[in-house]
Parts: C-alpha cells; structure tokens; sequence
C-alpha cells in the first residue's frame, strides 16, 4: 500500500489511543460519554479506512454499526441513565489522575514493547495497528478498574471493545469480523440495560445505606 | 454433507426455538429431555461415521469424547432437571414465564457448547463459547433474587472482559497464521493452525496465548479469574451448577488445550507449561483453603471445581504422556462426578429447603439414599479409590513427583488441604443428630447413581477405545 | 494356587459386603453375613497357611483391571502369606465373635456392610503387586474402616475421630503414592518387579524410606503419626477396634516391610538407625500413655502403639544387621518382630474381644466405674486375664517369646560395626525393657479394675458373662497365646522362608533341637524352652498344693478384710486407677507430657468433699498437630476476605494477572 | 542311665535351693539382729515359722477369688523354678539351657504380676498401694537389669547362665572396671527387688512404708507361708545370681562327678552365706528411703549400668 494510506491510517489509530487517554484524564461523566462518543467516530471513521484500503467492502458495516451504534445511540443512552438513576456528575477515582495517566503511559510503552519486535510476515500497517489497538484495550481495561461509577466503567468496556475491533480490522481478510462486532454490539447493548434495569451501581462502595443493609445480608446469605 | 455434526447443532437450536413458545411445564421438560436425548444419540453416531474434517468442522480424537461427554451430561441433567425445576414450581420459587427462558437457554447453550467443541476454526469456537456463557448468564439470574442477580451481573462483566481478552488473542492467532497459511478461513483452522505451528512468529504467538489464557482462563475459573465462579453456581438453578461445572469449564479448557498444542508445534515460543502451572497451583492451593469457611453447600462443591480445574492446569503444563493423559481422564472423570454432586446437594437442599451446611444435620439417618450418593461423590471428588479420580491423581503426582518434586509436593499439599476441608464438611451433613425436615425425596435417582457408576467403573477398568484416545491426544499435548 | 483363592476370598468378601448392604436391616443379617464371613476368612487362612507351609509361593497373577497402561497384577510370596494368615486369623476370630456379638448392634446396617469390605481391602493389599493396585486397596481398606469408625456416629467424638483418622490416612497415602513415584520413575514403572530392578541412587533411596517411614508408619501408629489412633480404634464396634488394631496395624507394617526390605535395593545405617529409635521412643510413649487411660478401649488403643514400637524395634535391627552384611543376625531380628506381629494379633484382639464383653455386659468402658467382674464373668476373666498376662511378655505365653527374640537381637547389636548404632541399641534395650515393666503394671490395672475389688457401680454389679460364640472366639486366642508361647519353634521354622527372601538368611533349623526349645543363634549362645518352664511352674506349683492340703491343713474361713486393722466397707476407699499409676506418673510422666493435677480443697468447715482433677495432655497436639490446624483456618480466614471483593476489585486482579503475563512475554527472549 | 544321674542332679539342685532359702534369710535376720544388739531369732526360725502358717487355717476376705487363692501357689512356682535354673553347685545341668538370664528374670515379674494382681483383689486400700509402689520399683529396675545382663553378655557373649559361669572361670576376664560397675548396679537392683532396706522393709508393718507386706496384708496360713517360702526363695536365687555371674569359682564345670559337685556345692554354700551376712550389715547402714526417692537410688544403678557398657565399648573400641 502506498505510505499515504499507511499514514492516515495510522494517524487514526493514533487519533484513537490519544482519545483513550483522554477518557482516562475525564473527571466528569458527561464529559467522558462525549469524549466515547468521539473515539467511536474516529474507529468508524480508521474501520472504513481499512475497508478502502483492503477492499473489503464487508467491513464498511462494521464501520456503520460503530458510528451508529456506539457514536450516538450508547451515549446517548448512557446519558439519559445518568439522569434517571441521579449519579452525580463527578467521578470518584480509586487513584488521582495523575497517577492513572502515568500508568497509562507505562501500559502504551509495554504494548510498543510487546509487538515491535513482531518481524515475521506480518505488514508493517498491521503491526502498528496492533501496537495502538492493545494499548486502547489495556487503558480501557485500566479505565474499568479506576473508576468507582458502573456507566463509566461500562465506557471503558466499550473503548476496550473499540480497541478489538481496530485490530479486528486491521487484520487482513480475517473472517467473521463483522459478525462478531455485531454481537459485541449485542453485548454492550446488553450490559447497558442490565445497568438501567436493575440500577446497578456499584454496590458495595457508594455511599448508600440501603445498599448497605443489602451487603450485610449479603454476607450473611452467601457466606 | 448431512453428517451427524450438522445434527449435533441443528438439534439444540431447533429445540431452542420450539422451547421458546412452549410455557406449559411439563411439554417443555419433556422436550427438553428428548433433544438432548436425540443430540446424545447423534453423538453416539459420530463414533460409527467417518470422521469430519472440513474448514469449519472437524472431529479428532480429542473432541470426540468430550462431545458425547457434553452431549451425555447434557442429557442426564435435563432428566435431573425436570424433577428439580417441578419441585421449584411447587414451592414457587419460579414461575412458567422464566420456565420458558429456562428450557430454551439450556437447548441454546447446549447447541453452543457442542459448535465450540466440533468447530474447526477459531472464531467459530470462539462463539460459541460466549454464546454458552451468555447462555448461562441468563440461567444464572433466573430467580431473580437480589443475590441472584448480583451473581449475574458479576459473572457478566467478568465473563465479557474475558470474551474481549480471548477475543484479542484470536485476532492475533489469525495475524499469526496468516501470512503463513494465507488469508481466510484455513488461517483460523485448527489442522492448519497444527501443521503450520512450527513456521508461526515465536513472540506474536505466545503473546496471543497470553489473551487466550486469560480469556479462556476466566471461563475456566483459574484463580484469579475466578470470582464469578463460586456466586453464579450458588445463586443459579442446581442444574445449571452442574452443566457450569461438568461442561461449561470443560469446553473453555479445551479451547486453551488446543492452543496449547499449536504452541507444542513451535521450538522456541513461551514456556507455557510453567505459566500453566503456576495457575493451576494457585487455583489449587488458593480453593483449598476457600473450601474451609464456607457455609453454603453448593458454594463449597463450586470451590471445588476451581480446585480440579487448577489440578487438570497444573497436569497439562506439566505435560508428557503420563500427566497428560491424567489430566484428560480428570477431566473426564469431573465433569461425571461434579454434576452428580450437584444432583444430589439439589436434592438435599430441596428436602431440607437450606443450602446452609449448618441447618443440614444427620443426612444419613433421615435420607440414607441421598447421604450415601453424597457421601460416594464425595469421597469420588475427594480423589479416593475406587473411584476414576484416584487414578488420575495417582498417575499425576506419581509422575509429576519424579520429575518436579517441589511443585508436586505443592500438589500434594493443595490436595491434602482441599481433602480436610471436603472430608469435614461432609461429615457434618451427614452424620450426626439429624436436623431438618424427614420428608420423603421426589426425584428420580438414576442420573445420580449412572454418573457415580461410569465413575467408579473408569477407575477400576477404562475402556480400550477411550485409553487409545486418550494417549494420541496426550502425544498431541507435548 | 493360594493367589487363585485369595482372589476368590477378596471377591467373596465383597459380594458379602454387597449383600450385607441389601438385607442387612433383616434379623438374620448378622448371622448370615458373619457366619459368610468366617467360611471366606477360615478358607483365605487355609490357603495362606497351605502357601507358606508347602511354598507353593511366587505365583503372580495378571488381573484385567487397574492401571490402563499397565495393568493391574497380584503374587503371593512368603512375606505376603504371612501376613494373609495374620489377616485372616484376625478375620475369622473376629467373625465368629461378631457372630454372638454382633446380634446386639444397634444399627447393623451401619457395620455389617462395611467389615467384609474391610477385610477384603486388607487382603488386597498384602497380595497386590504393582503400585496402583496396592494403593487402591490401602486406601479402600482406610475407608472401610472409617465407616466403621463413625458406626455409632451420634457421639461428637466419634465423628472427631473418624475424621482425623480419614485425613491422617490419606496424608499417609499420599505419602505412599510419592514413594511409588519415586521408585517408578517419570515413565511409570509400576509394577513391583520394575521397582525391584531398579537400584536407586542413595538420595532418592533415603527420600524413598523417609517417605514410606511417613506413610506405613502413620497407619500403624508410629509416634508421633499415632495421634489418630487411640481416637479411632475405641470409637469403633469392639470386634472392629480388634481388626483395626490387630490387624490393620500389621497391614501397615507389611507395607513398610515390603517397600523398605523389598523394593528399596540400597538399605542404610541410617536408615536403621532412625526405626530403631523412633520404635523405642513409641514403644515407651505408646505404653506411658496406656498407663494413664481411664478408658478401657483407649487403653488397649495405646498398647497397640507400644508393640508397634517394639516390632519396629525389631524391624530397625534387621535393617541394621543387613546394612551391615550380618544375615543372621538380621533373619534373628525380622523373625523376631513378625513373631510379634503374629502374638500381638492374638492377644489385642482376644483382649478387644473382652473389653467388648465387659462394655457390652456393664454399659461401660471407664474402668474406675467398674470392678470384681471376676465374679460375674469369670469365664471372661480368664481369657483376658491370660490376655493381659500375654501382653505383659510374661512366660510361658506368647508375648514374652517374641521380646525375648528382639532382646537376642538387641544383644547382639553391638557388634554393629557403626559407632551411632552402637549406642542407640544398648539404649533402645534399656527403653524396651522399661517399656516391657509399664505394660505389666499397665494390665495389671486394668484387669485389677476390671475384674479384681469390689464393684463400684450398680452397673458392674448386674453384668453377665458374656455368650457362647464370643467366649468361643475368645478361648481361642487364648490357646493360641499358650501354644505359640509354649512351642514356638514351629512358628518359627514358618517364618523362615519370610526371612530367607527378604534377608537370605534364616534363623536356624528349631524343629531339630531337643525338647522343642527355641535357638535363635546357637544353643552355647541362648535359648529358652517354654515348654519346660510351663511343664515345671504347673507341676511344682499343683503338687506343692496338693501336698500342703494334703498333709498340712486345707482348713479355711471367710471373713470381713482386714486391712491392717482400718477395715471401711465403703467402695470408696479401693485404690482407684489413677491412684495406682500415680507414683509412675509422677515419676516419668510430668516429664514427658504435661500434666496438670489440681487440687481443691475445702476451707475448713466447708461441708463439700475436696475435688481432684487430672488433665493430661499430649505433646505431639500441642507441639505438632494444633499449630497445624490453628494455621490452616488462619490462612482460610484470611483468604476468605477475597470473597467479598467488589466486581472493579476482582477486574483488577485480572488486569494485574495480564499485565505480569504480558511483562513476562516482554521479558522473554 | 546317664540321663537319669543327670535328672538327680537337677532335682538336687531344685532340693537344693528349696531346702537352704529359710536359712539364709534365718541368718540375715539373726545377724541384723546381732548388728542392732538384739539377740535375735535362731537360725533355723524360718523353718519353723512356715511349718507353722502352713497348719493354719487360711482366713480370706468374702470378695476374695480364686485368682487370691491361686496366686501363693505360683509365686512360689515361678521362684522356685527360676531360682532351680541357676547354677548353683554345677553348671550344664540338664535343663540349665531351658532358661537364660533374661527369661530368670522375666519368670520373677511372672510372680510379681500375679502379686501384685492378688494384692488389689479384695479391694483394700493397702493392698492397691503395695501393688502401685511394686510395679513402679519393677519399672525403675527393669531397665538396670537389662544393661547388666546386656554388659555380662557382652563380656562373654552369651546369655546362657552355666556359659557365662565358664567363660568367667576360664576365659580371659581378668579384672574389669565395667564388670565392678555392673556388680554395683546389680546388687542395688537386687535389693530393690528383694524389698529391702532402703527401698522397702520386711519388718515393718507401717502403713506408708510397706510396700510389699502391703501386697500380702491380706494373707494368712498356707497361703502366707507360700509367700514367705517365696521371699526367702528369691532373696536366695539373686545371691545365687550374683554368685554365678561375678564370683563363680568353684563351681563344678568341666566333669559331672560327685566329688566336683560336693566342692562345688561346699563354695557355693559359703558363698551365699557370707553375702546372707553383709546383707544386713550393709542394710543397718541406710535409713528406709521415701518411695519418690526410689528413683535416685534405681537411677544410680541404671546410670552405672549404662556407664559400664559404654566403658566396655571403649576398651572394646567402637
């Protein structure tokens, strides 16, 4: 492929890993769906890309459903639980942002570590995307394990997803993508409901008596 | 090709959508029974038709026997499960609407767990895989108590990280195999993937079998990957305990297996044996000492499951014809005597209306037969002859004594520490002043007692065609 | 042949126990299922004796089950039959008593089923030839009797009981199951005869003995692997708690025997060194303890893990002597503990028999509430007072014969050419000796209290001797005890080709030697003739009778006791149990556990009577097995804490679990 | 023919023993009498005393069993069949390899446990406290006694009374310091044994000091005279021992003719009275000691004991 088209992809891929970090510096939520919806636009956007340059024309759902999808519709679900339920707005943060970044730091310098040395075979493009698809998953991973709020986690869940379906994508001519990136569509989709349903927050740590009776009878029931 | 594998799927999901409209209990039971019945026999017919080897479906000698396994175990506990969900009925505890949920999600995952296990391809196991799990969840919430759906929504969560982990070391797979094998579908074969092994990029590949490990290993329930384990099998219905720990488990350490005889192909990848070790230790060791204070039954046996899920690890990185070979006939061998524990703790908490190891006292005086199919699961898991279990381990830490003493010696602890426990606990449901109420038991037994009987015949005599699988696979394992 | 029977016998027991567990609800079930019992055992006695007598040995047998790559195989050799005949001795005496005793079970269903299991375990063990097969039968033979230990399991410490046993007998077997590894190698060489093959490096054959000292030592009560012991054995039917420590015990022992003396080829001082002193240390800790027993049961428990400790004693020696390339010696050592391996079955068991009848007669076993049972069950008081005269290695009984053979060995134990040995051996001697003096002042209380003084409880005074089958069973032993003390030649002249094989020597010819008197080395050397002993105590003793009735006066008057002008009727003032060990407990007791006597007396003018009270405790709980317990639930307590973790917490258990995976990848070149 | 002179001469010896045990004990007491300025009891008043229980009536408690009225008989038995094995005027008689030093020694504790059971028939308080107190003397002694014949055995390799008696006599022994030390623990553990000063007093019926007339307070007429015969029997037979195993010249070894057997017989007499008279000056030495101080007084001689195997070790070398 001609560099053009391997710079621009990469510049997506990186547009992608800078916005992850962006979500991890977020201290509101609001802030932080807006910022989700934005790294969604830019995976639609890196995926259609792919399917122009690989030819695969099959991807451009893909590209589709995340636009659609995880651009507009989540967020804006998301939204409106954030409203329902009356989270309030900050976030609480297990560790100071600071510390999140750095780590967030170390995580992108271990993906760079892991997969540079990849020679064989595989194309350069790939590498790269790899490179920056790992580092989106393990800062949502991180995003997911700092952060008290159950919709902020599921955010984090969903740009670790968008992570997957970069290297999905990026993978030349690998099978079933498309299926899969619907079901983890469904997934979401699921998890997002499960939230508004049976209004989970996280329970055992916010600061809400009832919840906290339940944790007790908790112990006492399970264990 | 209408071979019986296209049967082995076609089967559960017509099943699955037939259940979906029947609400009426007794008709969906019965339908229930008889697919798994059918998917039994259709297995039992892969064993006499030539075996399958296409891109997307492949029968060998490893998935052979797990696939009646999981077909046979599905069966039996549809049979247990149509007595225990009519007892759930009676008592109220569920009603006909989730019924129709129930039934329809055991045919689903059923039909999930049999495509992860004939698939040929990667993604395809992967699939199915989640779809069981997902399955699952939703079985797991069926009661719809507080607790229950905490149980859900952690195994949820948990279980979603883990598809999107294995999912990435997937993807990796494919980038590995691809520029060897070519693009498409023969890229995510698992023959391919076999044959090829040797050529693939050392780092990339035991960077994938990083994911897969994590991914798979949250199915499996390896500590530390296990906390959904023990809530989904205390809080969900007894029959989805035991498919979760007779099957479910078993399915995603088949997929690491696989993995693990691709990395067997390549000289210099990671030394997966160690990692798989060191987990398998963990689990092992870290459950042993879990099984102490609990007070909940089916949670103490769910413990349990993580512990032979860490002793089967540790049997597969230890590796070499012997422990291989122990660790497939534990497995086998734990996905028949887990279940039947299940059956019979279902039972025993229905008569005794408490799964509080507490409350239950004097089994032995006031239900002889459920004491004495406690007691011999028991003493089968516990890994005491004459039961299969004691064969595996006997082979495992004999094998593994002489050549790592130190990690066996940590084996041996783990399995003394997990005994004690075991022994404990079980001596405290059934003897003593009996407790509780004495009524009379309505279920049917023989799920029970068939698995308790395959169980103790394995360990007196295996059958030859199961011993000869059992050693090309090991050969296989490396 | 006999390999064809034994198999036969293992089968017949199960299809009993099988049996036992349809009908064992009905009356008949007891008769039925005992009677079945003693036919199989008295045919597996025949054989194992028609084996060891004609030497038709050596015979193994391939069997169709087991270990699938393998395979499972049986052989009866001279060492193997011995012990089949002390099994199934055991057995049949056991059968024929249960057939009188077991009538009175409360819940048969709960014993009936599980004792042919047990016995047909026992004898798979001795005949097993591959390590699978040996295990499998061990470890069944271990939960038999573990159900049979909770038979009456409403007693919370029954069920303590049974459950400390059941751990410690799979700690036990593990450690076999590490021996059979080591000795089999990473390929799996299971079988014996491969095991036998192979010489083992002398690290690997020392962490072989270690092992199996660990693990056949823990069943047969070795100190201080005994604790579970004298907790299981009582807690059991009394014919079982004759088996368990009759005979499973000597199953034990035939397991140390067969892995050290058989499988291991390099045999070392230190080794030897090691049995001998653990056996004299148990022998005199064992008996020490017995002494102290207020219970009946418990304390024949204790004095089982005495004579364990004095067979071991025995076992050390040989293992010495052929270390040392001294053959003789060394057959003069083995033959003298399984001689004793042979009389302790005997006489615990006779001795269990009778503790059942009187329990089962008076409703109790602590001994302080019982006493002058002579009278009421003098047929019982017979036996066991022989039993007791037995153990005490009184001649002319059996006892004395085999200590006196390991006292021969001990004799010669100097002449070991290892400086260690040297000195532990004279010491070990002084050790038995003392142990030897506490088991007669051990049985003379207990027979005392039994059967001797005045009763003490209304209970004692109603009791019945007991019925026709258990003193049939009884009687038996007890001529048994008489025969093999008084002509013990014969069994020696058995036990030699047991020595041959596994020492290749013999103790000499004793069938030649005139008036049937025992030469363990050489005539010049010593011997001793229980047959003349006997003959001479019975004939100076009746005749000085009949002489003084005769000539002098046999003129005779009841009355009230003296008692050196004090007499008090009250039941009070006879010496109880724990007053008459009390000078002994004073002197060697406080040093070896700690004993707590407390006092309180009443200030004056008080009405209530001082109380006293004895608390004994034993080291190897305080020291060993609490510590153990207290850290296992320490550590359970702690990692239970993970159980309530939240949903984020666990995710990052998970993230740190990848991280280190993926660093590890990193890291890896 | 042979063997019939042979049998004579065991059934001398058994006379033998039998007929000289009361005037050995006649003459410690008469000497411990003389030593404590009393005239004292005529030698032969042991005799006398017997022949006279033995015409009693017997008076036994109501509890008393058959065991009570048996056991007299064979303490006698089994003492006066232990103390016949020992060579006394010959060694090798006919049946003297019918029993060695350790089987002599296990025939008394045959008499001892039958005592002792006696003693706690009846159901007395003193009777309980006689056999406690004679167990736990025989627990201290016990071991003492092994490492003695362990050390005699060693010396001259054998446990066969009438060989070691040879070998002490012809066999190179010489002076040994081990075989003094031995000597020493073996007389500490034969008076033990013999219930006499300072462990136990014969004499004396003080309640909290009898230790083994408590056993037989109960006894009386034929039944006490059996006993009595049997304390004088065994206190005999350890002179007998001590004589044979560290004194035994004289003794007929090498020819059976009557000539040796009456020379043997003249040493063996003299010896055994003239140990029958430091007996009890030795006794008039010591106060009675309390029965918590009989282990100093046993734990001395195993202690010597052990120290003479060790001493023979060394000049044995390892």
């Amino acid at each position: 492929m001609t560099s053009l088209q391997f710079d621009i992809a990469h510049l997506l891929a990186g547009g992608m890993l800078v916005l992850s970090l962006l979500l991890l510096y977020q201290d509101r939520i609001l802030a932080t769906l807006n910022v989700f919806a934005l790294q969604a636009i830019v995976l639609s956007l890196a995926v259609a890309w792919q399917a122009y340059v690989q030819g695969a024309m099959h991807l451009m759902v893909t590209a589709v459903i995340a636009l659609v999808v995880k651009g507009f519709v989540i967020p804006g679900a998301l939204n409106r639980i954030v409203y329902r339920l009356g989270i309030h707005r900050e976030i609480e943060q297990v560790i100071g942002a600071g510390p999140t970044m750095l780590t967030g730091l170390g995580l992108i310098a271990l993906s760079i570590l892991l997969v540079m040395p990849v020679k064989v075979g595989v194309t350069a493009l790939a590498r790269e995307d790899l490179a920056f698809a790992l580092a989106v998953i393990l800062l949502g991973l991180l995003m997911m394990i700092t952060r008290r709020n159950a919709v902020t986690q599921i955010v984090g869940f969903m740009s670790l997803e968008n992570g997957l379906i970069l290297a999905a994508t990026g993978a030349k001519g690998m099978p079933l993508v498309v299926e899969i990136s619907v079901a983890f569509s469904i997934l979401i989709a699921f998890s997002v409901f499960g939230i508004f349903v049976f209004r989970i927050r996280e329970r055992f740590d916010t600061v809400d008596l009832g919840a906290l009776d339940r944790f007790r009878r908790e112990r006492s029931t399970l264990q | 090709m209408m071979s019986p594998v296209l049967f082995l799927l076609l089967i559960p999901v017509a099943a699955t959508l037939l259940l979906g409209f029947i609400a009426h209990y007794r008709i969906g039971a019965l339908l229930n029974v008889l697919a798994s019945g059918a998917t039994l026999a259709t297995a039992i017919a892969l064993l006499f038709t030539e075996r399958v080897r296409t891109d997307v479906f492949i029968i060998d000698d490893f998935n052979i026997y797990l696939v009646i396994l999981t077909a046979f175990v599905g069966f039996t506990t549809s049979i247990f499960s149509a007595t225990y969900i009519g007892h759930e009925l009676e008592v109220g505890k569920l009603t006909p609407v989730f019924l129709r949920f129930y039934h329809a999600l055991y045919q689903a995952m059923m039909a999930a767990m049999n495509l992860a296990l004939v698939s040929n391809n990667v993604g395809l196991l992967w699939v199915g895989v989640e779809v069981a799990t997902l399955s699952t969840v939703m079985m797991v919430g069926v009661y719809r108590t507080p607790e229950a759906i905490e149980a859900a929504w952690k195994y949820f969560i948990l279980g979603s990280v883990g598809i999107a982990l294995a999912f990435f070391g997937t993807i990796l797979i494919y980038l590995v195999a691809q520029p060897v094998i070519g693009e498409g579908l023969p890229a995510m074969a698992w023959d391919m993937l076999l044959r090829n092994g040797a050529r693939f990029d050392a780092k990339l590949l035991s960077l994938a079998f990083v994911f897969l490990l994590v991914g798979y290993g949250t199915k499996i329930g390896l500590a530390p990957f296990h906390a959904w384990l023990p809530d989904a099998h205390a809080e969900g219905p007894t029959p989805i305990s035991a498919v979760l720990s007779g099957l479910l488990l078993n399915v995603a350490l088949y997929a690491l297996l696989r993995f693990k005889m691709v990395l067997a192909t390549h000289p210099d990848t990671l030394n997966v044996g160690m990692i798989m070790i060191s987990l398998g230790l963990i689990s092992l060791v870290f459950s042993g000492f879990m099984l102490y204070r609990r007070r909940d039954i089916k949670r103490l046996f769910a413990y349990s499951s993580i512990e032979h899920m860490g002793i089967m690890t540790f049997a597969f990185g230890m590796g070499g014809p012997l422990a291989n070979f122990a660790g497939l006939l534990h497995m086998t061998m734990h996905s028949l005597v887990k279940p039947a524990i299940f059956f019979a703790v279902g039972h025993i908490a229905q008569v005794k209306g408490t799964q509080r190891i507490s409350q239950i006292r004097g089994l032995s005086v006031t239900h002889p037969v459920l004491a004495v199919g406690l007691a011999l699961g028991v003493i089968a898991i516990a890994g005491l002859p004459p039961f299969g279990m004691f064969l595996s381990e006997f082979m495992l830490v004999s094998s593994s004594f002489a050549r790592q003493p130190l990690l066996a010696l940590i084996l041996v602890a783990g399995l003394l520490i997990a005994f004690g426990a075991l022994m404990l606990r079980m001596q405290d449901v059934l003897f003593g002043e009996p407790s509780g109420p004495a009524g009379g038991v309505k279920a049917s037994y023989i799920p029970l007692f068939v698995h308790l009987t395959l169980a103790l015949m394995a360990g007196l005599w295996l059958p030859e065609p199961m011993v000869r699988w059992f050693r090309a696979v090991a050969a296989q394992l490396g | 042949m006999p390999i064809r029977v034994g198999l036969a016998c293992v089968a017949a027991y199960l299809v009993a126990a099988v049996l036992a567990a349809a009908v064992g609800g009905r009356r008949v079930a007891p008769v039925l299922i005992y009677g079945a019992m003693t036919a199989v055992s008295a045919v597996g006695l025949g054989s194992a004796l028609f084996a060891l007598v004609t030497g038709d040995l050596k015979t193994q047998l391939a069997l169709p089950l087991g270990l699938p790559l393998s395979g499972g195989s049986v052989r009866i050799d001279a060492l193997s039959a011995f012990f089949l005949l002390v099994v199934n001795l055991g057995g049949v005496a056991a059968s024929v008593y249960g057939l009188g005793y077991g009538r009175h079970e409360r819940s048969p269903l709960r014993v009936l089923p599980y004792i042919p299991a047990y016995l047909a375990g026992m004898n798979l063990v001795l005949m097993a030839d591959d390590a699978f097969t040996f295990l499998v039968a061990w470890e069944f033979m271990s939960l038999a009797s573990w159900a049979l230990v909770l038979a009456d399991h409403r007693r919370e410490e029954n069920a303590r009981a049974a459950y400390i046993y059941i751990v410690m007998a799979s700690a036990g077997t593990l450690c076999l199951l590490l021996t059979f590894g080591l000795l089999a190698g990473p390929d799996g060489g299971y079988a014996f005869a491969a095991m036998r093959e192979t010489v083992e490096p002398p690290l690997i054959a020392g962490l072989v003995f270690l092992l199996a000292l660990a693990g056949a030592g823990s069943k047969a009560g070795l100190a201080p692997l005994h604790i579970w012991l004298p907790l299981a054995h009582p807690a059991a039917p009394s014919h079982v708690s004759a088996l368990m420590s009759g005979v499973m015990t000597k199953v034990a022992i035939y397991g140390f025997i067969r892995i050290v003396f058989d499988l291991v080829n390099a045999p070392a001082s230190w080794m030897s060194l090691i049995v001998v002193a653990l056996g004299g240390i148990t022998a005199v800790l064992g008996v020490l303890y017995a002494l102290l027993q207020q219970d009946i049961k418990r304390l024949l428990a204790y004095s089982t893990v005495e004579n364990v400790g004095i067979v071991f004693v025995g076992l050390g020696l040989a293992l010495a002597f052929r270390a040392h390339d001294m053959s003789v010696p060394a057959a003069l050592a083995l033959t003298a503990a399984l001689l004793h391996v042979l009389n302790h079955s005997f006489f615990k068991s006779l001795l269990f028999f009778g503790a059942g009848a009187v329990v089962h007669a008076s409703g109790e076993r602590d001994m302080e509430r019982l006493g002058g049972l002579i009278h009421r069950m003098p047929h019982t008081a017979v036996v066991f007072l022989i039993g007791c005269a037995a153990i005490s290695a009184l001649p002319p009984l059996n006892g004395f014969v085999s200590e006196w053979m390991t006292f021969q060995a001990i004799l010669v134990g100097p002449q070991l050419p290892h400086w260690g040995l040297k000195l532990i051996v004279p010491a070990v001697g002084a050790l038995l000796a003392l142990a030897t003096a506490f088991a007669a002042a051990c049985f003379v209380k207990l027979f005392g209290m039994i059967f001797l003084g005045r009763a003490r409880t209304p209970a004692a005074r109603t009791a019945h001797d007991a019925d026709g089958f258990s003193l049939a069973a009884m009687y038996g032993l007890a001529a048994l005890c008489f025969l093999s003390g008084i002509v013990p030649g014969i069994l020696i002249d058995v036990l030699a080709p047991v020595a041959q094989t596994l020492v290749g020597a013999r103790v000499p010819e004793q069938s030649g030697v005139a008036w049937l008197s025992v030469v363990p080395i050489a005539a010049s050397r010593s011997s001793y003739n229980g047959l003349v002993i006997f003959s001479f105590l019975i004939c100076s003793g009746v005749l000085t009778a009949m002489v003084i009735h005769r000539y002098a006066t046999r003129a005779t008057r009841r009355s009230a006791f003296w008692d050196c002008g004090y007499p008090d009727p009250s039941l009070a003032t006879q010496y109880s149990g724990s007053s008459f060990v009390m000078p002994i407990r004073r002197v060697f007791g406080t040093a070896l556990f700690d004993i707590r006597e407390t006092v309180d007396m009443p200030p004056p003018g008080a009405r209530r009577p001082a109380r006293f009270s004895l608390k004994i405790f034993d080291p190897a709980w305080r020291f060993a097995y609490g510590p153990a317990t207290r850290a296992v639930w320490t550590i359970a307590g702690k990692l239970n804490r993970l159980q309530f973790l939240t949903i984020r917490r666990y995710l990052t258990l998970v993230f740190a679990a990848l991280i280190v995976l993926l660093i590890v990848v990193a890291a890896w070149r | 023919m042979a063997i019939i002179y042979e049998l004579a001469a065991q059934g001398m010896q058994m006379i033998l023993v039998l007929a000289v045990a009361p005037f050995i004990l006649g003459v410690t007491r008469r000497f411990k009498a003389r030593l404590l300025r009393r005239i004292g009891p005529p030698l032969l008043q042991p005799y006398r005393d017997i022949w006279k229980l033995m015409h009693k009536e017997a008076v036994m408690a109501h509890g008393a069993s058959w065991l009570y009225r048996s056991t007299p008989y064979l303490l006698f038995a089994s003492t006066w069949v232990a103390a016949a094995l020992i060579p006394t005027y010959s060694t090798g008689l006919l049946f003297s390899w019918s029993a060695d030093l350790i089987a002599i020694v296990a025939l008394l504790a045959t008499g001892r446990f039958a005592l002792a059971l006696a003693g706690m028939d009846v159901g007395t308080a003193f009777g309980g406290i006689g056999s406690s107190r004679e167990m736990l003397i025989a627990s201290l002694a016990e071991p003492a006694m092994l490492l003695v014949v362990l050390t005699v055995s060693l010396v001259a390799g054998t446990t066969q009374l009438s060989a070691i008696a040879e070998h002490m006599i012809h066999g190179s022994v010489g002076l040994r310091v081990s075989l003094g030390l031995v000597l020493f623990a073996f007389v500490f553990v034969a008076i033990a044994e013999n219930a006499r000063i300072p462990i136990d007093n014969p004499a004396t019926h003080l309640e909290l000091t009898m230790v083994h007339e408590a056993m037989v307070l109960e006894y009386s007429g034929r039944h006490l005279a059996m006993i009595e015969a049997a304390a004088a029997l065994k206190l005999t037979l350890y002179f007998s021992l001590l004589v044979c195993l560290f004194f035994p010249f004289g003794i007929a070894t090498g020819d059976k003719s009557i000539v040796a057997f009456a020379i043997g017989l003249g040493f063996y007499l003299s010896k055994i009275t003239l140990l029958a008279v430091l007996l009890p000056i030795g006794e008039t030495a010591v106060a009675k000691m309390r029965v918590f101080r009989y282990p100093i007084f046993l734990g001395g001689a195993f202690a010597t004991a052990a120290l003479a195997v060790f001493l023979l070790f060394v000049s044995q070398g390892f």
